[in-house]
Order: C-alpha cells, then sequence, then structure tokens
C-alpha cells in the first residue's frame, strides 16, 4: 500500500471526478467544486512526490501554493458567480451564453 | 545600440497603457495626456533615431536579438532598415496627432486611448520586426484594438464594419501563417527575416506541392494576405466600410498606417525572399495596379459620401504604389538592366506610401472637422462654405491639390516616379493609368467645389471656422505635404540604399535572364 | 495492519464521496460530502507524513473553502427551496471521456518507470516549510500574498451589488 | 554662383515669398498687403529691364547660361534641375514682369473692396512664381511641374468670385481640361526620358541628336508633349476652357488667359522645337492653323465683350502655334511678345468699359442688363477718352495694320506660312487658314469697337454715368498701348516694314537636331522671300476685315441680321461655339460620371453585397442545412470547432452557430486529450 503508484491511482480517480464534474455538471458552484477536486488531485501527486521520488519540502512548498491559489480562485469564482446571478438571475452556465449573442 | 531604441519605440505606448490603466475613468483629461506624452515621446525616439541612421550602409541597424521561444528557434528580433524607418516615423507621428484628433471623443475614453496606444505598439512591432513570428504576432496584435475601435467607437453600421474588417484580415493572417510556416520548415526552422532572404530562394528551387510550384503557391498566399491590407481589387470592399464607420482618428491610422502594411509586407517578405515569384507576378501587379487606379477613382467619383470618396481615393492612390513596385523587373537584363526606372519604380513607391500617408491623414482629419461642425458628410449638402471658413477651405485646398498630385505637393513626386520607373517595361498600362491623374483631378475637384464653392448653403449661416487643436494636428503634415512635394531627397536618401539592395535581389531572379 | 486498514478506508471514504459530489442531485449534499472528501485527502497526507500540509487542507478547505462555497449556495438559491437540485449535462458522453482518461491515466501510471527514492521519514515538516518559505521562496510567497489581496479586493469589489 | 542665376532666382523667390506672405498675414497688412505683391513684381521688373538692357548692350545672339543642381540622387538615376537663360528667356522674363506688373496696378483699382484683396494678390503672385519658373526652365520636370502650378494658379483666379456658380464651374473646367492635356505631355516625358535617360533640355537635344529617339516614337513624342501646349494654349480640340475663364476678374484675364500663360504653350513648343520631327510639325501647324480660323469664325458672333477677346486670343495663339509648325518659331515666338502687350491692353481696355458700365448700371439700379453684353453699349468714345484711343490702338494693332506691333510679327508669320506652303504645295490650305483668320480678326476686332464706343447704346441714360476709369487703371492702358507701337520692336531701325529689329537679330533660330529637318537657314532663306508677298496680301486682308466691319456696324450698309440670316446654319455654329461644349458634356462628361456612378454601384452595391457578403451568407447557410439535418450536439460542434476558424472567415452571420456553451468546449478539449492519448499508447 505504501507506494507511489497507490496515491497517483487515487489522484487520478480523483482528478477523473473532478473532470466529470466540471464537464456535466450545469450548476456553476458545482463546477466549482469539480475543480476544487481536479485541485487536490494534483496536491496528492505533490505530496506523493514529495514522499517517494526525493521532492522532499519542496513539494509541500508548492501543494502549499495550490492551495492558497484554490481559495484565491474560489473566492473569485463565488463572486463572479454570485455576480452573475445578480445579473442573470440564474447560476447556470449554459444559460449564461452571452457570449454567443 | 546601448538603449534599444527599437524596444523602446515598441513598448512606449504599451508602458502609457499601463500608466492609462491606473487613472480613474473620471479624470479623462490625465488620460488623454498620459496618451499624448507616451507617443509624443514616441515620435521623439523616431526622430533620434532617424537622425543616427546610417543612410549609406546596407542592412540592419540597431538590432536587438533575444531569444524568445528557443525550441522553434523564434527570437525576439528588431532591426531597421530604409524601408522600415519611414514607415516608423509614419507611425508614430500619425499615432501622436491622432491622440489629438481624438481629443473630443467622450465615449469610455479610458478603454479609447489604452486601445489606441496599443494599436500603436502593434502597428509599430510590425514595421520593426525581423522575425517572421515576432512579425505575425504584432500583425496580429494589431488587428484586435482596431477592431474594438471600430466596433465601440464607430459610426451606425460600426458592428458591421468591424466584423467585416476583422474577418477579412484575419483571412489573410492565416494565409499569411501557412506561408510563414512553408517557408520556416523551408529554410531549415528560422525565422529570422535575414536568414530567410539568403536561404529562401535556394530552398524553393524546383520544389513543388501537388504539382504546383511551392514558390509560387506560397506567394500567392502572401499576396493575398497584403493584397487584403492594400487593398487590391478585389480584396478591398473592406475598406470603404471601415473608413466611413470608423472614428476620425482611427480612419486616419487605418488609411496612413495599415494600408501600408500590406505594400511593405510585400516589400519586405515577398520581394527578397521570393525574387522569383516578384518577377513572375509582376506583369499580373501592374495590371492589377492599373485596376486599383481607374476602379478607385472612377467609385471615388461616384460617390457622395466624402469620407468614401478619400477612402475609395486611397484605392486609387495605392494603385501608383503597386505600378511603381512592378516596375523593379526594369532591372532585369531581359528588361536592358534599366536601374534607372527600376530605383525610380520602387523609391517612387515608397516615397508614395509614405506621402499617401500624410495626404491621406490629412484628408480624414479635414473630413472630421467638417462632420464635428455639420454632422453630416454627404458632399451634396454643403454649398459655399468656402466663404464661412476660409483657413478650412484652404487647408481642404492643399490636401486637395496634394492628393490630384498636384507638382509642388508631395502627393505628385511618388506617382511621377512610379509612373517612370514603370513606363519602360508597361507603356501601356502606364498610358491607360494616367488617365487616373485626370480622375483624380476631377473627383477632387469636383467635390471641393461642391462644399466650398458656389453660394452659401444657408444652413451653415454660421459654422463655425476650424479651431486650433485641429489646426495643430494638420499643420505638421501640411508642412511635410509641402517640403517633400519641394525637396523630396530626405527621405529619399533615407531609403535608397535598401530599396536598391531589394532591386539587387530580385534582380538575380532567373526569371530575368535574357532569352 | 490496523494501519493498512485504516489507510483504505481513508482511500475509501476519499473517493466515494468524491464520486458523491459530482453525482448528487443535491447541491447541498455535494457541498457536504466534498467535506469528507477533503477530509479524507488530509488523512492520505498524514499517511504520507505531510502534517504541516494535513492541517492546513483541514485549515483552509474545510475552514475556508468550502465555507466559501455553501455561502455562495445560499446566496444564489432561494433558502426555502427544501431541494436544491442541480440537473447535469451530457452525463454520457462526458462519462465515457472521464473513463477513458481516467484508463488513459492508469496505464500511464502503470507503466512509467517511476524513479522511487525512500528518502528517512521526517519528523515534522513545519520547522524546514517555515525555512523555506523564508528563505528559498520568499518571492513566490510574497507573490503569493500580493495576489490573496488582489484577489480579495477583487472579489469584494465583484460581488457588490448594483453597479 | 553665377550672378545671373542668382538674378534668376530672384525671380522665383520674390513672387514666392509674396505669396506666402499674402496667404497667412496678408489680411492683417496695411493696404490688406498689397504692396508686398506689387513690390515683389516691380523688383523683378526692374531686374528683367536690367537684364534686357544687358543683353541689348552685349548683343549677343548666343549668350546662354545653364546651370544645374542635383534634386535628388538614387543611386544610378539623378534628377537634376536648373536654370536656363539666353535671350529667350530674358525677352519672355520681360514680357512676364510688365504685364503682371501692369495687372497689380491695374488691380488696385479694379479689385478695390473685395472681401479677398489680399488672397487675390497673393494669387496673382503665386502665378508670377510659377510662370517665371516656366520660362526659366531647363529641364522638362521642373518645366511640368510649373506647368502644373500655372494651371493653380488660374483655377484659383478664375473661380476667385466662387459664390458665382459660373465661376467655379469655369474653374474646375480649365483644370480638367488642361490636365487632359497635362496628361499627354507627361507621357511625351516619359517617352523622351526612357529614351534619353533625362529630362534636361540639352541632354534631351543631344540624345535625339544622337539618335537615342527617331522614327514614329520621336514624332509620337513630340505630339505628346505638344499635347500639353494645346490644353495650356487652348488649341482646338482642347480650347474650350479659355472661353469660360473669362469668369475671373478682368485683370486676370489680362494676364493669364491672354498675355502670359497661354503662350506658355507655345513658348514650350518654341524651346522644344529642335526636336520636332517633321511630320509632328505638320501635325502642329495644323492644329494651329485650324484653331486660328475655327476661333476666329466664333468669335465673330459672340456678343460678350470678354468673350470676342478669349476667342481672339484662342485665335492668336492658333497663329503663334501655326508659325512654329511651319518652322518660323521665331515669328511665333515674336507674336507671342507683340499680342502679349495689345492683348493684354484691349482686356485692360475691356475691364475698364465694363467697370463703367458696372457703375452706370447700379446707379440705374439695373441688376438685370448684363454689363459685358456689346449690345448694350455704344457711344462711349466721348465719355472714355482714354479707353477708347488705347483700344483702338490695340485693335490696330491685333488687325495687323502698319506702324503698329502686331503688323510686323503677323506679316512674319504669314510668311512663314507662305514659305512652308511653296515648299511643300500639299499643305497650301495652312496659309488659307492664316489669311482667313487675318481677315476675320479685323472684322470682329473693329465691330467690338465700333458696337462700343459708336452708334448707341441699349438704355440711353446710361451715358449719363459713364465715367473715365481712375489713374490707376489707365496708365497702364496708356502704356500698353503704347508698346503696341512698332518703333518698339524694329529699334535700332525706325522702318516700320522692318523684318530686322533687335528681336530678330538677338533670337536666333537654331537648327533642328532631327535628322532630315529643314536648317533654320533655308526656314529663313524662305520667310525672306515669302515677306514681301505676305506683307502685300496681309494689307490688303486687314483693310478688307476693316472695311467690312465699318460697312455693317458704323454704316450700318449692310445689316448685320440680314447677313446672319443669308449664312443661315454657319451662323448658328459660329454662334454656339460649333457645339463644342455640348458635344464634351454629352458624349465625355457626362457618360463619365454615369460610368463612374455604375462602377460605383457594382463594387458596392453588387460587388460587396453579393459577392463578398454572399460568401458570409453562403457558409451560414450550409452550417444550417447540415446543423438540422444531422445530430446538433456533434456535428454542429464539430463545424463550429473544425471548420470555425475558416468559417469566421467569411461571415458576419456565423457567429449565430457558436453554441457558448463552455462545457461543450471542454468536452471537445477532453476528446483532444484522448486521442493524444491513444497515439501515444499506440
Amino acid at each position: 500500500m505504501h507506494d507511489l503508484n497507490t496515491y497517483l491511482i487515487i489522484g487520478a480517480v480523483l482528478f477523473t471526478l473532478g473532470l466529470f464534474g466540471v464537464i456535466t455538471r450545469r450548476n456553476a458552484i458545482a463546477v466549482l467544486m469539480g475543480v476544487e477536486l481536479i485541485l487536490n488531485a494534483a496536491n496528492i501527486n505533490f505530496i506523493a512526490f514529495a514522499r517517494f521520488g526525493g521532492m522532499n519540502l519542496s513539494g509541500h512548498i508548492f501543494a502549499m501554493f495550490v492551495i492558497i491559489m484554490a481559495a484565491v480562485e474560489a473566492a473569485v469564482a463565488l463572486a463572479i458567480i454570485i455576480n452573475l446571478y445578480n445579473n442573470l438571475g440564474t447560476v447556470n452556465i449554459d444559460e449564461a451564453d452571452t457570449l454567443k449573442k | 545600440m546601448d538603449w534599444n531604441i527599437l524596444s523602446w519605440l515598441i513598448w512606449l505606448p504599451v508602458v502609457g497603457m499601463v500608466a492609462i490603466a491606473l487613472i480613474p475613468r473620471e479624470k479623462p483629461e490625465i488620460i488623454k495626456i498620459i496618451a499624448a506624452v507616451a507617443t509624443g515621446l514616441q515620435l521623439w525616439v523616431v526622430i533620434m533615431l532617424w537622425i543616427q541612421f546610417d543612410r549609406g550602409a546596407v542592412g540592419f541597424q540597431f538590432q536587438e536579438k533575444l531569444a524568445w521561444i528557443p525550441s522553434f528557434n523564434i527570437h525576439y528580433f528588431l532591426g531597421v532598415d530604409g524601408l522600415s524607418l519611414p514607415m516608423a516615423l509614419l507611425t508614430a507621428l500619425l499615432s501622436f496627432l491622432g491622440i489629438f484628433v481624438s481629443w473630443k471623443i467622450d465615449k469610455a475614453v479610458k478603454g479609447y486611448f489604452a486601445l489606441f496606444l496599443l494599436l500603436d505598439t502593434g502597428m509599430m512591432g510590425v514595421f520593426l520586426s525581423l522575425d517572421f513570428f515576432l512579425f505575425y504576432v504584432f500583425w496580429e496584435v494589431m488587428l484586435l484594438p482596431m477592431y474594438f475601435l471600430i466596433g465601440i467607437w464607430g459610426g451606425p453600421q460600426r458592428e458591421y464594419a468591424a466584423i467585416k474588417f476583422f474577418l477579412y484580415t484575419l483571412a489573410g493572417s492565416v494565409l499569411m501563417l501557412v506561408a510563414m510556416l512553408a517557408l520556416y520548415f523551408s529554410c531549415g526552422r528560422t525565422f529570422d527575416m535575414t536568414q530567410m532572404i539568403v536561404l529562401a530562394p535556394e530552398a524553393l528551387k524546383g520544389v513543388t506541392w501537388w504539382g504546383l510550384d511551392t514558390l509560387k503557391v506560397i506567394w500567392i498566399f502572401l499576396f493575398i494576405t497584403f493584397a487584403i491590407k492594400v487593398p487590391i481589387f478585389p480584396f478591398h470592399t473592406w475598406l470603404p466600410l471601415a473608413h466611413v464607420e470608423a472614428p476620425t482618428a482611427v480612419s486616419v491610422i487605418l488609411a496612413g498606417v495599415l494600408l501600408k502594411m500590406g505594400t511593405y509586407g510585400l516589400l519586405r517578405i515577398s520581394y527578397p525572399m521570393l525574387p522569383d515569384g516578384a518577377v513572375w507576378f509582376a506583369g499580373a501587379l501592374a495590371i492589377l495596379a492599373l485596376i486599383n487606379i481607374i476602379w478607385g477613382a472612377l467609385c471615388a467619383l461616384a460617390q457622395t459620401d466624402l469620407k468614401k470618396l478619400v477612402a475609395y481615393s486611397s484605392i486609387n492612390h495605392m494603385g501608383y504604389v503597386l505600378l511603381g513596385m512592378a516596375a523593379v523587373v526594369a532591372a532585369g537584363a531581359q528588361h536592358g538592366t534599366n536601374m534607372t526606372a527600376a530605383q525610380a519604380g520602387m523609391n517612387g513607391a515608397v516615397l508614395q506610401m509614405f506621402n499617401h500617408g500624410t495626404i491621406t491623414a490629412m484628408l480624414f482629419i479635414l473630413v472630421g472637422v467638417v462632420y464635428d461642425r455639420a454632422h453630416h458628410r454627404d458632399i451634396d449638402g454643403f454649398g459655399g462654405l468656402g466663404v464661412k471658413m476660409p483657413i478650412y477651405s484652404g487647408v481642404v485646398a492643399l490636401a486637395f491639390f496634394a492628393g490630384l498630385g498636384l507638382p509642388g505637393l508631395s502627393g505628385f513626386i511618388g506617382e511621377a516616379m512610379c509612373f517612370i520607373g514603370a513606363f519602360p517595361v508597361y507603356k501601356l498600362i502606364v498610358i491607360i493609368a494616367t488617365l487616373g491623374i485626370l480622375l483624380n483631378a476631377s473627383y477632387f475637384l469636383w467635390a471641393y467645389q461642391r462644399i466650398f464653392l458656389g453660394g452659401l448653403n444657408e444652413k451653415y449661416a454660421d459654422i463655425p471656422e476650424i479651431n486650433g487643436r485641429e489646426l495643430f494636428t494638420l499643420v505638421p503634415l501640411a508642412v511635410l505635404v509641402v517640403l517633400l512635394g519641394v525637396y523630396p531627397a530626405p527621405v529619399l536618401n533615407v531609403m535608397k540604399v535598401t530599396m536598391n539592395y531589394i532591386i539587387e535581389i530580385v534582380q538575380t531572379s532567373s526569371l530575368l535572364a535574357p532569352h | 495492519m490496523a494501519a493498512t486498514l485504516i489507510f483504505w478506508a481513508i482511500v475509501l471514504l476519499t473517493v466515494v464521496s468524491a464520486a458523491w459530489v459530482v453525482l448528487s442531485q443535491n447541491l447541498i449534499y455535494s457541498a457536504v460530502s466534498l467535506l469528507f472528501t477533503f477530509i479524507g485527502i488530509a488523512g492520505l497526507y498524514v499517511f504520507m507524513m505531510a502534517d504541516f500540509i494535513a492541517a492546513t487542507q483541514v485549515v483552509i478547505y474545510v475552514g475556508g473553502i468550502l465555507v466559501l462555497i455553501i455561502f455562495g449556495i445560499m446566496l444564489t438559491h432561494r433558502i426555502t427551496h427544501v431541494r436544491i437540485s442541480h440537473k447535469s449535462v451530457q452525463r454520457g458522453i462526458g462519462a465515457l471521456g472521464a473513463i477513458l482518461i481516467l484508463m488513459g491515466l492508469v496505464k500511464m501510471i502503470i507503466t512509467s518507470p517511476w524513479r522511487v527514492i525512500h528518502s528517512p521519514d521526517p519528523v515534522g515538516t513545519t520547522a524546514g516549510i517555515g525555512k523555506l518559505l523564508m528563505i528559498d521562496y520568499l518571492l513566490p510567497f510574497e507573490v503569493a500574498s500580493v495576489l490573496l489581496l488582489a484577489a480579495l479586493i477583487g472579489a469584494a469589489r465583484l460581488a457588490r451589488k448594483g453597479d | 554662383m553665377d550672378v545671373r542665376i542668382l538674378y534668376g532666382s530672384l525671380f522665383l523667390i520674390l513672387p514666392l515669398l509674396a505669396f506666402v506672405i499674402q496667404i497667412f498675414v496678408g489680411n492683417r497688412l496695411p493696404r490688406k498687403g498689397d504692396w508686398v505683391s506689387i513690390g515683389a513684381v516691380l523688383l523683378t521688373l526692374c531686374i528683367a529691364i536690367a537684364m534686357f538692357a544687358v543683353m541689348l548692350v552685349y548683343d549677343d545672339p548666343h549668350f546662354k547660361v545653364d546651370k544645374s543642381i542635383e534634386w535628388f540622387n538614387l543611386g544610378s538615376w539623378t534628377v537634376e534641375i536648373g536654370m536656363l537663360i539666353d535671350n529667350i528667356t530674358i525677352v519672355m522674363l520681360l514680357v512676364v514682369a510688365v504685364v503682371s506688373g501692369l495687372v497689380h496696378i491695374y488691380s488696385v483699382g479694379y479689385m478695390a473692396g473685395d472681401p479677398r484683396y489680399s488672397r487675390y494678390f497673393g494669387y496673382l503672385s503665386l502665378f508670377t512664381f510659377s510662370m517665371n519658373g516656366i520660362v526659366l526652365s531647363n529641364n522638362l520636370f521642373s518645366i511640368y511641374m510649373f506647368w502644373e502650378l500655372v494651371g493653380l494658379s488660374s483655377y484659383l483666379l478664375i473661380g476667385f468670385w466662387f459664390e458665382k456658380d459660373s465661376a467655379a464651374d469655369a474653374g474646375k473646367k480649365a483644370f480638367l481640361v488642361n490636365r487632359i492635356g497635362d496628361i499627354g505631355m507627361f507621357i511625351g516625358i516619359l517617352l523622351f526620358f526612357t529614351g534619353t535617360g533625362s529630362f534636361l533640355f540639352t541632354d534631351l537635344f543631344e540624345g535625339v541628336a544622337n539618335g537615342a529617339l527617331s522614327g514614329s516614337l520621336l514624332t509620337i513624342a513630340g505630339i505628346c508633349i505638344f499635347l500639353g501646349a494645346v490644353g495650356k494654349s487652348a488649341q482646338f480640340p482642347l480650347h474650350v476652357w479659355l472661353p469660360d475663364a473669362m469668369e475671373g476678374p478682368t485683370p486676370v484675364s489680362a494676364l493669364i488667359h491672354a498675355a502670359t500663360m497661354v503662350a506658355a504653350g507655345v513658348y514650350l513648343i518654341v524651346r522644344l522645337f529642335p526636336i520636332f520631327t517633321v511630320d509632328a510639325l505638320t501635325v502642329i501647324a495644323y492644329v494651329g492653323g485650324f484653331t486660328a480660323l475655327f476661333s476666329a469664325i466664333i468669335a465673330v458672333t459672340q456678343n460678350d465683350i470678354k468673350r470676342v477677346l478669349a476667342y481672339s486670343t484662342v485665335s492668336q495663339l492658333g497663329y503663334m502655334v501655326l508659325a512654329v509648325g511651319t518652322g518660323a518659331y521665331v515669328a511665333g515666338l515674336f507674336h507671342l511678345v507683340t499680342h502679349a502687350a495689345f492683348k493684354a491692353g484691349l482686356f485692360f481696355c475691356s475691364g475698364s468699359v465694363i467697370h463703367a458700365m458696372h457703375h452706370a448700371y447700379h446707379k440705374l439700379n439695373d441688376h438685370e442688363s448684363d454689363p459685358q453684353d456689346l449690345r448694350n453699349m455704344g457711344g462711349f468714345k466721348d465719355k472714355m477718352k482714354i479707353t477708347y484711343t488705347t483700344m483702338l490702338i490695340a485693335t490696330l494693332a491685333i488687325s495687323g495694320v502698319p506702324f503698329m506691333s502686331g503688323f510686323l510679327s503677323k506679316d512674319a508669320i504669314l510668311a512663314g506660312t507662305l514659305a512652308f506652303a511653296q515648299h511643300h504645295p500639299e499643305h497650301s490650305l495652312l496659309p488659307v487658314f492664316g489669311f482667313g483668320a487675318a481677315i476675320l480678326t479685323a472684322f470682329y476686332m473693329f465691330r467690338l469697337i465700333f458696337m462700343t464706343f459708336h452708334g448707341k447704346p441699349a438704355r440711353r441714360e446710361i451715358l449719363d454715368h459713364i465715367h473715365e476709369s481712375p489713374s490707376v487703371m489707365t496708365t497702364p492702358l496708356v502704356i500698353l498701348a503704347t508698346l503696341s507701337i512698332f518703333i518698339f520692336y524694329t529699334l535700332p531701325f525706325a522702318n516700320p516694314f522692318s523684318d530686322h529689329g533687335w528681336y530678330m537679330h538677338l533670337v536666333e533660330p537654331v537648327n533642328s537636331v532631327v535628322a532630315g529637318n529643314p536648317t533654320a537657314h533655308e526656314i529663313e532663306e524662305g520667310i525672306h522671300h515669302a515677306h514681301l508677298p505676305a506683307m502685300i496680301i496681309s494689307l490688303i486682308v486687314a483693310g478688307l476685315g476693316i472695311f467690312l466691319a465699318f460697312l455693317v456696324y458704323l454704316r450700318k450698309r449692310i445689316s448685320a441680321e440680314k447677313m446672319a440670316q443669308r449664312m443661315g446654319i454657319m451662323y448658328k455654329f459660329s454662334f454656339n461655339k460649333f457645339f463644342m461644349d455640348e458635344i464634351y458634356q454629352k458624349y465625355l462628361v457626362n457618360p463619365s460620371i454615369i460610368f463612374s456612378k455604375a462602377v460605383g454601384f457594382l463594387d458596392w452595391d453588387l460587388y460587396d453585397k453579393y459577392i463578398i457578403n454572399g460568401f458570409a451568407w453562403v457558409t451560414k447557410r450550409l452550417s444550417r442545412i447540415i446543423g438540422i439535418k444531422y445530430d446538433y450536439d456533434i456535428l454542429d460542434q464539430k463545424i463550429v470547432d473544425g471548420v470555425g476558424r475558416s468559417t469566421h472567415f467569411f461571415g458576419a452571420g456565423l457567429r449565430l452557430i457558436q453554441t457558448g456553451k463552455l462545457q461543450n468546449y471542454l468536452l471537445w478539449v477532453l476528446g483532444g486529450i484522448i486521442i493524444i492519448f491513444i497515439i501515444q499508447v499506440m
């Protein structure tokens, strides 16, 4: 159990699930959650390589930066979503198709 | 050069743009001043460059080269020679004046000036790039601000005009991309134009694609790209619309600088890299030039919208440039190695590019002036304004006469040189093309008469005279128009070595060998 | 043995709750199961001797981001709705693509000859991370703080109503 | 620098300076700055007189200064421009300076009170500058430049009272018609340049002499250059602009459209005479001769005093061109000089009359009657003694009466023509043109005199208000009338029939450089022999013409109306100027306008609307058909993503088929990654 491949596969599974969420969800917040999953999957990989790939603490630092990024992204994304809601009355991203018109 | 003068030239407007972005939109005056300072500094730098430029040296000066994307051998490579320097001066001058022309813009001031400066950077970058990829990037960078400037600040049909301009030019860009990649791979993976000039003619010898000469295919692709920009008939219909709908300063830039990019591209890329193509196509180019001249003039004669008339006159005037460029073949042994004609034609073409830039800028600014006052541009809707606006009508007369090629003003000398150059090779075409001179005079004089002469239209009994700011934008151009008309040598001295170099390259084409 | 069992339990928790996040029809349920995913992932970090990151995970994700998300849900839906449901689109083709990607990734992971270096188990990473942050990664750290500040202001500005 | 070149450049600098001052600050100067222009032109007049005096003193027929400077240099191609000063130049400079100076002075009175007074003088200076430029040029290129510049000043001055539509029209017409000729001239310059590689006259002559250009090409090049002269000197068929040009102020008509600018065409062909082939000269002679007769016929029936003079100018210019064509180009230039004096005098007189009429009608509050119509005039001879006398002298001169300058020059031309016809009997039509025009000239000029100054006006009461013009206007009249007397041209001989004055001595004919052309000596011999017969015939025809006019308009022995009726269709043609304007309007101008409208329509409403936008339409249509037929989610997306860029290309409407759904796009990204995976695995 304690080897690189296990962790990488767990990461891959989480990534795939996140991807699936991003593609299929109509609600913007749910999409955001998918994105969070993807970021976490990446983090697992960072830590796994830190532990088993000789990256040592640098991997931790990277993971930390990713978490910071995730926080930033979540804040800004939610602000955008709220703005969207205020303007269009919906958070379904397929209804926000002003780009098309 | 110690202080990377060319990079300064390109990026100064971007610095200005960033500064503008930091200014609150409630302070339009400061925004305008920043824009004016940025372009003013750029103009100053280009004048310094003009002074320091070595007129006798062949090749590119003030080169700057940095690796940009090493894995594809792409560099940030800048340089200036006698062909790009006049264009750079034109760009800086018209951008600077353009800021003052747009002083009265009151819609989204911040965005307007930021985009305007970005456009300035794009244009300057196109003229100074020596890396084909960089050239392409700047070429595209220029499109975007143009699209928004027309699409947001334009006239009633602005969105249609903007999208039409965008799609037309994008179509050209796609072809240029293909041609660029073809050249990149044929020349052993380099985007360095100075290298490509040396390598391309050999590399493309005898290569065929699907039974067609690769050289010709690439030439045609590049030609269409540049033809759309010039614009050459039949790719010209974006121009009247875009010019008419664009705000005045943007029309000035469009006609004054963007059109020159087409012919600049031909001279910078197509001619030296594909000399065989240039020779092969010269006859067709001369015919297209003729069509441009006559067609543009006839269309201009038919217009009732003053701005559209000026737009069509641009098509007409760019025809002379093409005619001069076609004259390059006169240097070939087949045509008796007539260097005089080739030099007259090629130098005349670039001189005409420069002069047309100043003249047409004047014309568009002047149209803007009367539009601001009368709020329409219908030629028949004026009448007798000469009584009420003596200064304005005088300046218009100067611009119109320069446009119709009156000797002593700059429009004439370029035109005459193009004709002189093309004549030994394309006698019949030139003789028919001289009809263009007549048509030129007819549409300008007719328009002048309908606007300024005759009885005063009572609607405009108290139309105000041109003001100081507008005069300020016109005077530098007017001075150039007169000075270069009387004594064109300052510009010719800058460009002649480069043009002779291009002539020599084309001269070596095997297609020009004696029969 | 116990450790192994706990490990697999955590893995199960993580994956199942993650699946629930993307499959649930109810948005609130999704959010709540996301909480479990985050905690599970924190557990996995602990297994990899990344104590500081595990703690950060819990504090920032669970304490910060998840709360934000739930706020987001509350602000964009009428709270009186009992079921905050949401539909999915293109599930079939999405699932197909996701599975294909997963297969590709797994094949890649298994077939790659990873260079595994077994470093000794560190005793507490916090001090090391602190040193690294203050010395080697000072600039990125500061940039990240500026980024956070900018995002904060930006988010506040964006979410303001009425202009 | 050669001091003579320095003097020459003063002829350019002074008027140009005056022009610049007038345009920018003229309005703010005292007296609206008229003294600036007048001062400049009088200074040039002083220099011209000095140069002329020096020329007479030195008495060197071969005097010539030719200096060029490099204008620009492109490596293989160097363009030089410069100055050529010889006796012809000096004579021309003097003519220009005298007439221009007098016109300036006359205008002070004539234009007094005009709102654009300073502009007017600015334009006059511009004209003086460019005209001097033509005269001083030693190369085709700068001559072409000044050529167009005189066209410009002519345009500005004809349309000076641009509030009148007719004036604006006339200015435009003048410029455009001139441009037609200029295009021909430009092509001619191109031909010469291609052949000889230079614009300088000296190189040109040398090149032609060495056979760089020969045969029919040389003929064509010559005729093309001549086309420029046809335009500028208003020869048939480009003469139509000159009568209309009378819309300009009368002093302008005197300066530009009678004495100097229109003579520039003649000057040009005189300068280039050595490179015209026999064929080209024949064409020139026929055009000139035909124009002389043709416009004389028109002049007979015109009723507008200035139009009569305008057609007479065209006719006299025809004479000069005829002279050049027959080889007697020295005589042609001589006529140019004498004509400048008496025709400017005639225009001044007519201006004086019109001024008086204007004044009278103004007093009578009559704004309907045309102050320029001959039929409204009559009996002014006692009211305007100076004008009458001077006009009579000028009329005698133009009619070719002995003791007058016109007699000398006209006689020389007719002698040249006669000699030419004796040499080439197949061209006997040319002297017929010449003498025919001479008889008509005498007739219509005296008709004008009789109708204006004798008889009775249409409204008797205007006689009470007719006054002599102010002295600032009559002084130039007197000077010009004096200059129409033979003695100024025959010195040092006082023989009124002499053909050996200083002029004939100092302006020596030059040999043609074209192989096979007759030498100057041969031509001169011929002219010398034809001198006496020509003189006798021209005396007879002049007398006949005057007598006829006397009978019809003074004694009224023959009724003009009856004569007109008897002439029938001929009268109608003459009265309507042979319908040239109508023909041009109907068959040239209107069709071009219609054609341009058609092209404009084709370009904008057909080509752009249907072909270019058609691309977009077709693409849009195509995409819609496919979109309906196939599964929207799959194929439509494919078109968007795959063909998207190329469809973008063609149509504004295409953006409609973009779904705008991000997740669709993401799905395709995913597909792309999977494909990469698969490729990688395989």
